[in-house]
């Protein structure tokens, strides 16, 4: 399947599906049913799992989910996104598709607080006793956080 | 014999080392010998050096710092202008990766090729005020002091940054 | 006698005092890196395995987030200690995606040889790794005396021995110093003369064939689904490779083949190590002779004070331990949206690692974690 | 007069020993192209050793300690040097075989005595490579019995006197090397070093012993290259015509060793023990054979 | 070449000290042991220096599998909060006399990672160090001058920041507890309501 018959193909199936350059195509899924596209990519050989990422859109206060799969016989990369709100981040686990997606799931929820229904280990893989915010949300200043905790200071004052 | 079939006899050719000569660099006593010069490479990236005079204290090397290292300061004796400043670099910050050489637009600032920067702790000092000893230590105000000695040093012409 | 033939995971189930932690790292000689396991032992035999990461953790993605797009090359390097030039590349290049330039040719050429000396270095590492976690110290020696040999081209061309941050959005920073291509090419014939002696000593002996035949099997499949990636998929027989299927830098001008192992067992990984640390001197011997004239650098204005138009990107290049990929969002400022950074190591390192790990030995676990390349910085960020 | 014998010959064992580790760390660098340590090292490690604080875990750990040592200077003094004894004795190896396993046993106490389970795991190690090396060497000592119909080292060593072509090395070539792959794994050299392995079990029976204690395994080592080098020698080399002949013979027979540790990777300990049963313990069969028949 | 002594400030007491210690104090310099421990990636550049290359054990310095062994402690770069929660229970499980070197700029004021929420800024707060070296990282020359220069101040008596953890161990614990013993978040936040509401409720 090259790149133009499977945005057409994407695109039928009710998902927001864009060219981004060559070999590389970005879609946007909706929370509730992305699950059941991310199954059918896979069995259409979309089946190695690069990443999971999370992204805080805290001006319109949604986070995005992002997941990086790619096909080794169609050659295609597809950055696979799925919004959710930011006040009830909740999502369903991919661990049944992608058994990494354990350890990648593990991550974003440490990082940013993302729920994960259907994972069974979800505890903190990083950070040890960690009680603030998750660290990469956009709210958490981590420069003030290290002043606090480890005294650093910024070089000739506030520029 | 293709790779990877064992052997019980070709372990054995490593005996042939012990009559090598060995490849070690006895540094304290030998130097570097790979390149035009003994010692490091000749765009090594080691301590900064700064022409005071073609300074002209714009900044821009405090501007591209990525890690907040440089800071600029008004040398001791020196009237306040805005030309009259000089990178003072924080060696608890820098990371060496020679944007501050490549952005300065008049080839004053350069880093040199010495690397050897230590300082031990005084057994006098207690608790905070050796920490901030050794943070003051590592804050140095780069003179010409090492301008002989020049390692990586962008001219003019080839620009990348600023 | 089959000493594997009875197991103690069966007694542990029923007497739960029978279990003891160790803890496999982080401060153990068989660890590389920083990075540990907490093994749940029966004997010497593993029960279970706990992940203990995050001693490397250092926030990159958020910091990220507070640098410039060029101060950012900083920090990426330092993903991965031991390959660091992949990162480099892979940010510049997701960089260049989203502004859609094109770099001059001699800049991809010169992209290809550090990628490929990178690899080198990465790849004696983990040879000599491999051999010092069986106890064979000299080849550790070894490659690390040549590894020095290849950092010593490094320091000529981009001034660091470890972290270069030579490669930048557009091109490289700077040509390259008179002479180097000359002596960069006899610092690989050397290293090409140096390969006997380690074949004879590692891989033709017979004590390691005994180790590592056999030990820690990943299937054709396996590979595929897991998300490994690099010698570990190839070693396991599939024929991919990310400089063949999505060409970067100089790679589409050059002549390799993919080199794959059928096995996919631990002696299989390392002699893909082996074999693509030779066909990496190759590709930097027929880079040097097709090295075009011209610009290192295109023009994109005041670096420094770049702005990238609004866009996101990913982009991946292959490194010596699997697909490093950066995903990029920017949104038209003079800093980056978010930078997400996919390690090759998670993984082998966490998933391979809960299912290989049970049932071995503690005497296997150092090799093991040799052979798949774990580099702990990639998955701890 | 017996004391000062005593103190004497330990002395000599003790130097010797430290000076055969501080010339193989120096070959071993050579294999690796370096240079390496003045051979000297290996006394200053032990008097910086021995000016260190140590910690101590219970009173097992420190008898422990001394045990291993003294046992193996006591299995030193039955082994001639050249001919000469620090007392009177005819040396039997039946005797020597069983002082030897008291220095394992003194460290099994005393590096299980700290509780740490990688010391557990080492010194396990240690006693079924001992179980693994044992059997191959009894039946090479049995050879050398039947051979010489006598159970004295000393008787042994002499009747090998005269000219080099009387060393039991001719006369039994297949109990040599039987002997030599045992030796490897009697002084703990690769392939058959699973008891220490850093990389599996961080150093093994070490791993808790500091200062004093780390000091006393070292000179526990350093006896147990001079009683075994010495053995090798008596049974194989003639026994020396004068002592700086013996220890000559003692170097070269320790700097084979080292020069096989560094080519050979270890093995597991089951396939150390299997390897030892089947390939020396044949070995030594057949030569066994060979002399009775 | 810029080697900062403190020699002639720290006023060696050189005919007080009796002649066990001198002697000991040699076979010290001699063969100090280091601990085999990578704690940031500043350990990138210590297997050259162990290996074929530079050849450390020149010097009688080797690495050592367990802190039990050495003498020598290594801060190779950047130490994350978990690492040096590690660091310090390593460095209370040497004997002593043990040594402390830190390593590139990260040890000194933070390094690159000055701003990051994980990782410390200055060791030197945690634990007492002995000789700090800049550079990111630094070059094998370098750090091999270190150790000359550790060996000597170990033989003439003036590397003792051991002492200072005794001595001081109130500054010491007090700043290990800032950063570890945390029991409240640091920052006030608004939306951190949202972040452990569904997480609770979930199996572990």
């Amino acid at each position: 399947m090259n790149i133009t018959e499977l945005l057409k193909d994407l695109n039928s199936r009710g998902l927001e599906a864009e060219k981004i350059c060559d070999g590389e195509i970005k879609v946007i899924a909706n929370k509730d049913n992305f699950i059941t596209h991310l199954h059918y990519l896979q069995s259409i050989n979309y089946e190695h799992l690069a990443n999971i990422n999370g992204v805080d859109y805290i001006d319109e206060n949604e986070f995005e989910v992002v997941y990086q799969i790619y096909s080794y016989t169609d050659k295609i990369h597809i950055i696979f996104k799925v919004r959710i709100p930011r006040e009830k981040p909740v999502i369903q686990s991919i661990v049944d598709l992608w058994e990494q997606a354990q350890f990648y799931e593990r991550e974003v929820h440490e990082f940013y607080g993302i729920h994960f229904e259907g994972n069974k280990d979800l505890s903190p893989l990083f950070l040890e006793d960690w009680m603030d915010l998750p660290p990469l949300r956009k709210d958490f200043d981590t420069e003030r956080f290290s002043e606090i905790v480890m005294g650093s200071m910024r070089n000739g004052g506030k520029k | 014999m293709a790779l990877g079939e064992k052997s019980i006899s070709s372990p054995l050719s490593a005996i042939k080392n012990l009559f090598k000569k060995p490849v070690t660099v006895r540094y304290p006593n030998e130097e570097l010998e790979v390149y035009s010069e003994k010692g490091v490479s000749e765009r090594f990236r080691g301590v900064h050096s700064n022409d005071m005079a073609k300074c002209i204290g714009c900044g821009s090397c405090e501007r591209i710092c990525p890690v907040n290292a440089i800071v600029m300061t008004l040398p001791e004796g020196s009237e306040d202008t805005r030309k009259q400043y000089r990178p003072k670099i924080d060696y608890g910050r820098c990371c060496f990766c020679a944007f501050c050489v490549d952005v300065c637009p008049t080839v004053s600032l350069k880093m040199s090729k010495e690397y050897d920067f230590t300082s031990a702790a005084p057994m006098k000092l207690r608790d905070g005020e050796e920490v901030k000893f050794v943070m003051d230590e590592f804050n140095y105000l780069p003179t010409d002091k090492y301008d002989d000695n020049p390692g990586y040093v962008t001219g003019k012409k080839k620009k990348v940054l600023g | 006698m089959n000493f594997d033939s009875y197991t103690l995971t069966k007694i542990a189930k029923n007497d739960k005092y029978t279990t003891y932690d160790l803890f496999f790292g982080p401060n153990h000689p068989g660890m590389n890196g920083n990075f540990g396991y907490v093994l749940d032992m029966v004997g010497t035999e593993i029960n279970n395995v706990r992940i203990n990461a995050g001693q490397l953790h250092r926030g990159f993605e958020k910091l990220m987030e507070r640098r410039g797009w060029v101060q950012n090359l900083t920090l990426v390097p330092r993903i991965c200690v031991m390959d660091p030039d992949p990162n480099e590349v892979t940010y510049c290049m997701a960089v260049e995606k989203i502004m859609n330039v094109e770099i001059p040719e001699r800049a991809k050429y010169l992209r290809t040889i550090t990628l490929e000396m990178s690899r080198l270095t990465s790849l004696l590492i983990s040879i000599g790794g491999a051999g010092a976690s069986l106890g064979l110290y000299t080849i550790m020696h070894w490659t690390m005396a040549d590894r020095d040999k290849v950092l010593d081209m490094f320091e000529w061309l981009t001034g660091g021995r470890v972290y270069h941050i030579y490669n930048i959005p557009g091109g490289v920073r700077r040509d390259t110093p008179k002479g180097f291509l000359e002596k960069l090419y006899e610092t690989m014939e050397y290293l090409e003369s140096r390969l006997p002696d380690y074949d004879s000593l590692l891989f033709e002996n017979p004590i390691i064939h005994k180790r590592l035949k056999g030990l820690g099997p990943v299937t054709k499949e396996e590979a595929r689904k897991t998300g490994l990636s690099g010698p570990n998929l190839r070693a396991s027989g599939n024929a991919l490779d990310i400089r063949k299927d999505a060409p970067y830098a100089a790679y589409s001008e050059l002549e390799f083949d993919i080199i794959t192992q059928e096995e996919g067992d631990a002696f299989a990984r390392a002699l893909q190590m082996r074999l693509e640390y030779e066909q990496a001197i190759d590709l930097i011997k027929q880079a040097i002779k097709k090295m075009p004239e011209g610009d290192v650098h295109a023009n994109l204005g005041n670096l420094g004070m770049l702005k990238v138009n609004p866009g996101e990107a990913y982009a991946k290049v292959e490194s010596s331990k699997g697909e490093f990929g950066y995903y990029i969002v920017s949104k038209g400022e003079k800093k980056p949206y978010r930078v997400s950074v996919r390690g090759p190591s998670l993984p082998a390192g966490f998933l391979w690692a809960t299912k290989h790990l049970p049932k071995m030995k503690i005497d296997d676990v150092a090799v093991w974690m040799g052979t798949f390349g774990i580099c702990a910085p990639d998955f701890d960020k | 007069m017996v004391v000062i014998n005593i103190i004497l010959y330990s002395l000599f064992a003790i130097l010797v020993g430290l000076i055969f580790m501080g010339i193989g760390r120096k070959v071993s660098a050579r294999m690796h192209l370096r240079y390496g340590p003045p051979f000297y090292q290996s006394i200053l490690d032990i008097f910086k050793l021995m000016s260190r604080k140590s910690f101590t875990h219970n009173f097992v750990m420190d008898l422990g300690m001394v045990m291993a040592l003294a046992g193996l200077l006591g299995t030193m003094l039955y082994v001639p040097i050249a001919g000469h004894s620090a007392f009177i004795s005819n040396s039997n190896i039946i005797v020597i075989m069983y002082l030897m396993a008291i220095g394992s046993l003194g460290m099994a106490m005393a590096v299980t005595a700290s509780g740490n389970p990688n010391a557990t795991i080492g010194i396990s190690r240690a006693l079924t490579m001992m179980l693994g090396y044992e059997i191959p060497f009894f039946i090479i000592v049995l050879g050398l019995i039947i051979s010489n119909n006598s159970s004295s080292i000393s008787v042994i060593a002499a009747s090998q006197a005269g000219s080099i072509w009387n060393w039991n090395i001719w006369h039994m070539p297949l109990g040599y090397i039987a002997m030599e792959i045992t030796l490897q794994a009697m002084m703990g050299e690769k392939p058959f070093d699973a008891m220490i392995a850093p990389a599996e079990v961080a150093s093994g029976p070490m791993v808790e012993l500091s200062g004093k204690y780390l000091g006393l395994g070292l000179l526990t080592h350093a006896v147990s290259i001079f009683v075994e080098t010495g053995l090798m020698v008596n049974f194989f080399f003639g026994g020396g015509s004068n002592p700086i002949d013996f220890v000559i013979k003692q170097l070269g027979i320790y700097l084979i060793a080292v020069i096989f540790d560094n080519i050979f990777p270890r093995y597991k300990i089951e396939q150390a023990v299997k390897f030892l049963w089947i390939f020396p313990t044949g070995i030594a069969v057949v030569q066994l054979l060979l002399l009775a028949f | 070449m810029q080697i900062i002594n403190y020699a002639d400030e720290e006023r060696r007491q050189e005919d007080n000290r009796k002649l066990w210690d001198k002697v000991t104090a040699y076979f010290r310099s001699r063969s100090l042991w280091m601990l085999h421990y990578c704690t940031g990636c500043g350990a990138m550049e210590l297997p050259p220096i162990m290996t074929s290359r530079w050849d450390i054990e020149r010097f009688g310095i080797v690495p050592m599998a367990t802190p039990r062994q050495a003498d020598i402690l290594l801060l190779t770069g950047y130490a994350s909060t978990n690492t040096m929660k590690r660091i310090i229970r390593t460095y209370e499980q040497m004997p002593e006399p043990k040594w402390v070197i830190a390593f590139g700029s990260c040890t000194v004021n933070g390094g690159m990672y000055w701003d990051s929420y994980n990782t410390v800024n200055n060791v030197g707060e945690y634990i007492p160090i002995d000789i700090t070296i800049a550079g990111c990282m630094p070059r094998p020359e370098a750090i091999l001058d270190t150790m000359v220069k550790l060996m000597n101040m170990v033989k003439s008596g003036d590397a003792k920041a051991f002492q200072k953890y005794k001595d001081n161990y109130g500054y010491y614990k007090a700043n290990q507890d800032k950063l570890f013993a945390r029991t409240a978040p640091v920052l006030e936040s608004a939306s951190l309501k949202y972040v452990h509401n569904e997480t609770e409720g979930s199996e572990q």
